[in-house]
């Protein structure tokens, strides 16, 4: 499997043919809109907290299979999880992609672990991130 | 012997002896730049630099000598007269004086025939790059111009008829690109100086797509002001073009005022000089501009007639590849149709991002995403596109090469199922 | 063993391998590159070349690396955040940034803290290089703002009280040199900041003599906005740099728009990104900023203190040494008082053009005329000086070869009698 | 002799000093002012024509040795000179001072083919031609 392979997983492809936590994120209070102006990819993407818990997600966007991939295991992963370990999940998951693919991801990351191989490209790096900051944004706005 | 297009150029840039399997189709984005402009503008800096047009050393002398000299031979090099060529950081730079200068026009300061007016209008067409836009829409909205443009159609080609309607007798400028460096578009510069001059405006040419690729003159063609990038050029970055007809380039105010332009400066106001220096504040881009001039020189032993000729096959051969690809279809101009050399294409079912990384992984350099032309592709119907874009070097291997790995592409994404 | 200032630092200029017994003492106007800087730009070009900030790339992803990590290296240099720093063609286009965007900001196109209005002042001193004199001319005669200043004496220096008597509740920017390019009087930053926060202006500080020769702390020294290009760095031309507070620089509407600053664009307007790259329209300088990030890597290998200790012992011997010329006087600060590593002279009954044409034929290259200075030249009673200017790699030799020619000068042109 | 004392003759530094034609330009009805930018040397010429000649000169300038020379041996050379032998005197000195010092002076220069030397410093070309490029915009002047 060479690095281009290892960032295009089946597991990631599958992800981006058929995002989960897609929807309308305008049913929720917290919404916040994401944008890469290099590549045009965009993310809308909604939460609804209670009880300091993520007690629903629903996004949508269009984008590389990248950015999508990314947007659907992250909802996978953290649609139900108490605001503060999702915080710690964005930390953990951004300080993977800044190292170059060099910082392993814990067990915690889940699926996510998969973008690992995608750190190494540099240029790919806002791509996997977008649902991460867009996520980021709203979890600020529920605790303002 | 002269070099030729194709393989025996690619040979003179260092960059492919350094990568030897790449396929370099990223030409429309930045050029590669031969030994001859790297070591021209290595030998300049390591002994004869100096301060340019200020004061009277023979370093000085000798520097600002290489400096004219440069200019003189770009001039040359696209019909202009040495007067009408000034230095600027790169074409969007030139272009932003163009408007910047109608702007300080219009607020009072200097060369009234640029100045704006409520109800005055500035046309540009549906395709232009960012750099040919946004400046346009500035000085418009410090103005109260209003800003019309030519529609484009489902490939992004738009028509003169398109640009006609656009225009009326409030049109002041008509500022369009030479070739769409997204669809490839040449436009009929002829027809849309015509119609400028029949409605009175000026007529603005993005030639950032032309100069590195045909021969082109500037004075024959008429235009009233041009801009292009040494970048794009083989020459260095750090350096662009902006052309004006003499009479007006004498006239526009000039945006970035400090040293080097002036001739009396008091505490309350400042004189500038005439054109070109006027519009080199500070101090200019002395090795660049050595660097450019090696540029066209190198561009010129070729021959642009030479590089033309083979640049458009190279474009008829990127069509034609990429259309044989299942599942791939570009934009621009048919088939047997004059374009310039580049092809931007759409995969059914994989994101440009996407195509552009499996193309990269196996040593081929295309540019992805929306070009700085975000209207167009709203047009086109997609946020982004791919684009294989071709130089002097560029060969039918190169080709090759880009129509093998792009029928691996949906594969690959399984798009194909 | 790392480099010291002086003959050590002197053997890694090219330009001195190329002219053994040249006596260069232009660096105020441009300096020198050593063989680093020079290496390190054509080491790029000839096999990572690629376009920054543009598709997805490896090679764009490597060429966006090397352009960043050259800013971020810049940005520590002079004490700056990495997003504080915005490249730029040279240090008046910098200051052009600021008053133009300035300027937008009074038009209502956004930034509107910057916008100036009838009434509000701009204060400068009658020392500045045209490059920060004529852009406030320019944004006062657009906004309707005044431009007050504070007056130089006829050694050509000014003072803080002048400065302040210059300054009202309706000051809006106090813009200064940090280091006379004619006189080398150093301006008490800290004195200048808090009097542009007493009044509530900004500060802007042009650094282009300061920066390549003494440590530079901009965020300590909380200016507003700085100044400075990378010529005068050993580094190259075509690039310099904007530095703004972060949450300025985040405000200021950029003057030059194009590609690779914006977010979203349609036919109608476009929305731009935040600082740096709002500031960064078109293809950046891309090899520039390799080889600027190789200079100040240069400098700070040889260190800033040591740089600025060496400079001001070969100020203040220059200084004697004019002053020892029977004859000869020259203007800003007297012996022992600090000044930047530069000397101004007069040579009575020579005009400056003469003394420098015979200075020249000694192998001595010095700057003769205004410096881009006519206010202050006009304050000084003459039309041009002869400026004596060093750099890291000036030793006392220069000095010593620059009194012994110029003991000859009355003599030679009859001055004497 | 090397360049710099070609360049500087005694003549020319002799006319720098005690320059000759310099009076009051207003008193003549044709006058121009030109300056050198670059270094601030500035010149302004006065001419009266009568009958196709040059019948009175006088200049007033500030400048260095080069330019106040050449303005000096130009009023000896051209006052009381027929406007077309001046235009053909102006046209000579340009292109001698153009050619790097590769075109020989014709007697007609007179002492002006001292500046021969002067070209060979192409800095110094503009210092040299100020006089002259005032005299030909007074005698466009005239013309019209
Ligand atoms: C004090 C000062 N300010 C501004 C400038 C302008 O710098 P540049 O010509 O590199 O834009 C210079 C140098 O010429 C200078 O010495
Ligand atoms: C058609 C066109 N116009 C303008 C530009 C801007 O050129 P630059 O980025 O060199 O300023 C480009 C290239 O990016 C272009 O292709």
């Amino acid at each position: 499997m060479n690095d281009l392979e290892a960032m295009y997983q089946e597991l990631i492809l599958d992800h981006a043919r058929t995002p989960e936590g897609t929807g309308d994120p305008a049913a929720h209070p917290f919404t916040h809109h994401e944008l890469n102006p290099s590549c045009g990819d965009e993310i809308t993407m909604g939460i609804t907290v209670d009880d300091g818990v993520i007690s629903g997600l629903a996004w949508e966007g269009q984008g590389c299979s990248i950015s999508m991939s990314s947007a659907s295991i992250m909802s996978g992963l953290l649609t139900g999880a108490p605001v503060a370990d999702a915080q710690a999940r964005i930390d953990e998951f951004r300080e993977m992609m800044r190292s170059r693919g060099a910082v392993e991801p814990s067990e915690e990351l889940g699926d996510a672990a998969a973008f690992q191989n995608t750190a190494k490209y540099v240029m790919r790096v806002k791509c996997a991130m977008l649902a991460w900051v867009a996520l980021e944004a709203d979890l600020k706005a529920a605790a303002a | 012997m002269p070099t030729t297009p194709g393989a025996v150029a690619r040979a003179d840039f260092p960059y492919f002896a350094a990568h030897p399997r790449s396929v370099y189709l990223d030409t429309g984005a930045t050029a590669q730049r031969p030994s001859a402009v790297i070591d021209a503008e290595a030998a300049f800096v390591r002994s004869d630099y100096a301060a340019v047009h200020r004061g009277s050393s023979m370093a000085t002398g000798e520097a600002t000598g290489a400096y004219e000299a440069a200019r003189e031979r770009i001039a040359g090099f696209v019909g202009a007269g040495e007067r009408e060529i000034a230095f600027s950081e790169n074409a969007t730079d030139a272009l932003n004086m163009i408007a910047l200068g109608m702007a300080d026009a219009s607020a009072g300061l200097g060369g009234e025939r640029f100045a704006l007016a409520p109800g005055d209008e500035i046309v540009v067409t549906g395709a232009e790059h960012h750099a040919n836009l946004i400046p346009w829409q500035r000085l418009a909205a410090k103005t109260g111009a209003a800003l019309r443009w030519a529609p484009v159609d489902e490939r992004g080609l738009w028509t003169i008829d398109g640009l006609r309607a656009a225009t009326s007798p409030r049109t002041r400028v008509i500022a369009v690109a030479h070739v769409s460096n997204v669809t490839g578009q040449i436009a009929p510069v002829e027809d849309v100086v015509q119609l400028s001059r029949e409605v009175g405006a000026l007529t603005v040419l993005d030639a950032c797509q032309s100069a590195p690729h045909m021969p082109l003159d500037l004075g024959t063609l008429g235009v009233d002001f041009a801009a292009f990038s040494a970048h794009k050029m083989t020459g260095p970055t750090g350096i662009g073009a902006l052309y004006g007809r003499a009479e007006l380039l004498d006239e526009l105010p000039p945006a970035r005022t400090g040293g080097s332009m002036i001739t009396v400066v008091t505490m309350e106001e400042a004189e500038f000089l005439p054109a070109p220096q006027r519009f080199e504040a500070g101090t200019q881009p002395v090795s660049q501009a050595v660097g450019f001039g090696a540029a066209v020189d190198y561009l010129s032993a070729i021959g642009m007639d030479a590089i033309a000729r083979h640049e458009a096959e190279i474009a008829q051969s990127l069509l034609a590849a990429v259309e044989r690809v299942p599942g791939v279809r570009a934009v621009g101009p048919q088939a047997g149709e004059e374009r310039g050399s580049l092809v931007s294409f759409i995969v059914d079912g994989v994101h440009a991002h996407d195509v552009g990384q499996f193309l990269d992984d196996r040593g081929i350099t295309v540019r992805t995403g929306h070009h700085c032309a975000q209207p167009l592709h709203r047009a086109l119907g997609t946020p982004s596109t791919t684009r294989a874009s071709a130089g002097v070097y560029s060969t039918e291997d190169d080709v090759d090469a880009l129509e093998s790995a792009l029928r691996e592409v949906r594969p690959f994404f399984g798009a194909d199922r």
